[in-house]
Formats: C-alpha cells, structure tokens, sequence
C-alpha cells in the first residue's frame, strides 16, 4: 500500500523530540492501536556509566533512508499513518534519541511494524553514536568493536 | 546521456579525484569529515576502497569494515564509479 | 523480580486517559527503551460504523487482575517502570480505551512485555465494550459470540 | 475459624442466600446488576450454576458461557462456595 505524504512523518532534527505530537499525529479513527517506541539514553552499559550521547548523522541518506524504511513498513503492515524520527546532536541520558509512532487497525500489526522499524533503522540508517563515559573518555560505536 | 558515460569509462587512464564524506571513527582518524581521493576512470568501488587505503593509511584500522555508499545507496564492490557520484565512507551504524 | 510500588502505575478510569504522562513516567536514565501501546476505538469493524463504546468493569476484579499482569510482566522481563491504565464508560471513536507504557534496558523486552500485557488483559482483565453501531443498535461485545 | 467453616460445609441441608453481581451481557439479560441464587451450604461452583440457571432463567442463552468469579478470582467448578464470598458473574471479556 502506498501510503500518502499526509499519513508519514519523516523527521531528523536536533531538538528534544516531542513523542506526544508522534502519538497524535497518527491517531485516526480507522486504527485500533497505536504504538510508540522510544529509544532513549541508558545512563548503564556493561556497568560503565554514560554521562551523555553525541548523534551524528549523513543527513541526506539517512532521510532517504528512514523514508525507504517508513514506505517498506507500510507495504509489509496496515499501516494507518507513521512518524518516524531521529535526533542528531548531544543527548543526555532518558533523552529519547529516536521515536517511531503508528496505527493499524488492530494491535499485533503495531508490534510487528514498530519492532520492523527499529530493527532496521539501526543496521540501515546512517547514524553513529559516540560514547561519553563518566571518566571522560569518548568512543564512537560501531557494532563491529562493540 | 548513457553515451557520454561510457565514454568515461572506457577512457581508463584518465583520473578522477573523488571528494569523500566521512562519519563516526572515519572522519575522527582522517581527522577530516572529507577527504579527497583519486582512481583512474571507471573504476569500480573495490578500485576505490584500495585507493582510499592507500591514499589515507589512518584509515587502516577500519578499512576493511567501512561501507561506501554512491548517492546515498549502499554500493556493492563490482559498482563503477562515476565522477559526479557522491560518495561517502562511515563504518557500520549505530543509531537509534 | 518484585517492582517497587513507586515505578508501577495501576488504574480504572472515568476520564481521558493521559497517555503522554504515561510516557513520561516511564522514562528513566535506567531504561534503553520505552514503549506506549494505545487501544483506540475503531470506527468501522467489519464494514459496520461504530458511534462510540462504553466500557464497562467489575472494577475491584479488574483492578486486581491488572495488578497481577503487571507483576507477572515484570518478573518475565526487566521492566524498570510500568503503567496501565484502563478507561471506562462512554468513548467516542480515535480516543484510548487502554493504555500501556513501559519501560525496559534492551528494545526487544519492551515490545515482548507490552504485547504479553495487552495479550493478557484482553483475555483475563473483566472489562467488557458496548458496541453502539451507527444504526442506532447497542451489542455487547462477547468473544465468544463474536 | 476453619472449624467454623467445616461446620457450615457439612450441614448441607442449610440454605445460603447469595447475592451475585452480574456484568455485561449477564447484566442487560437479567435486567439487573445483582441477582439473589438460594445455594444448599456446601455448595460447588457446578451446584451454583444449575441453580443459577434454574432460578434465571433469563440468563440461559448464555450460561453455558459464563464465568464465575469467587473474591474476584476465576473459580473451577469444584470449588466449594462460602456465604462469605463475594461472587460475580460474567460472560468471556472484551475490555482492551
């Protein structure tokens, strides 16, 4: 199904994402549920503490490539209308990096395409995220070295 | 326009310099968010990755797990490169 | 793992369900991910339009039941902070009739722990809807007879 | 206390009144959110059923689909009522 321009919500920015506008957004009438993930900075990796998260991005292909994400999971899935976004930039942690919000008419639809989204998003979208542990230290990670 | 093209490619000899985008640990060793790189005309991604090894030794620790993306497209190694291409190098993602 | 009383949320309401507040109570520097799952009225079920459900509770039962789901999930996964939150009475079509947020260390436990919890409620929670279709009729809606 | 209770269990002949609260469906059939079942003591969820049934009988098109609920806990049939209980009745759930 295509999904029109009106029903998605592609976004890369860096503010504070407002997950609650996402959630609005794509509740209509014609869904039964609605999800939404967020991923957010964990403060605990491996007992080494994180004082903040710095995002960087390719901003044109990772747009080009959260759209490709957003339009396959409206083919695979019911989906009524989808927002996905992503925040660049210096994260402390609970800060949500990433939010993707979307309804189907029934639940097990929302669970399958929200878990589709994020799992894709993250081996597909170009985006990088550097560690600032609390001794001060900095690592980017990339899922080879981890 | 397809013409034109494979007139490039076929005049191998000519050379190319590639401006290329770097992300994450590519650009903190090149300690650089570009880097140019020059391959003779019509080479193939795989002609470029040798390229960019040998033209930018500090990228060495991770050359062999930087991706190469054309356009905003992951290439495959066997994919030509055109000069006016945009390329970037960024090692695997870790966003979300 | 016993939940502290202070990270979980339990409630049967009269009044619009706060989702965003949910959310926020969720959230914490401890948690990787979180997640909000919304069951929304639907208007049309089977090419038949729904005016609005009302929802009726046996709400001592329904309260403990939606207290022991919330126990179970979170000795099935790491949940560090959850809520439930279950309307009743008279809901006109796009609003929530349930609301689940929750959240956890890693991404995947938090869509396996909100799916359980809705699974679960929808089966064992005594929580029944009233359709009232756009002819005018009233029908309870009974798995069974469905 | 547990004394007490065997005492009222075997004195079968006793009648209990038992006020049941009725939900839903169960509800809008028996036109009322309670209804009063007469229950020899010692009755099993099975005994309270059929006298459910035979003292509702507005409640037979679905009765064979009800759940009874003892101290808002589902119940099996062989469960021993006690006056004390609070019981409800209620067809599947549909709430979510």
């Amino acid at each position: 199904m295509q999904l029109p321009s009106k029903n998605r919500l592609v976004e890369l920015t860096d503010q504070p994402i407002d997950a609650d506008t996402l959630t609005q957004f794509v509740t209509t009438p014609l869904s039964g549920a609605v999800i939404l993930f967020l991923g957010t900075v964990r403060e605990l990796t491996q007992g080494k503490r994180t004082t903040a998260l710095d995002y960087d991005a390719y901003p044109e292909m990772a747009l080009a490539k959260m759209n490709e994400l957003v339009s396959e999971t409206a083919e695979k899935w019911p989906v009524q209308k989808i927002a996905l976004v992503h925040r660049t930039g210096h994260l402390e942690p609970a800060e949500a990096s990433v939010a993707i919000a979307l309804s189907c008419p029934h639940r097990g639809d929302t669970f399958d395409a929200g878990r589709f989204l994020i799992d894709e998003l993250k081996v597909r979208v170009p985006i990088w995220k550097k560690e600032n542990w609390s001794d001060g230290t900095t690592e980017w990670v990339h899922p080879s070295a981890e | 326009m397809k013409t034109a093209v494979i007139t490039v490619n076929v005049r191998k000899t000519e050379h190319m310099k590639i401006t290329v985008k770097l992300f994450a640990r590519a650009s903190q060793l090149a300690r650089a968010s570009e880097v140019e790189v020059e391959v003779d005309g019509g080479a193939s991604v795989a002609d470029f990755r040798k390229a960019l090894e040998a033209q930018h030794p500090k990228l060495k620790p991770i050359a062999g797990s930087l991706f190469v993306a054309i356009d905003s497209e992951y290439s495959s190694d066997d994919q030509v490169i055109l000069e006016t291409a945009q390329i970037a190098c960024f090692p695997p993602v870790s966003g979300g």
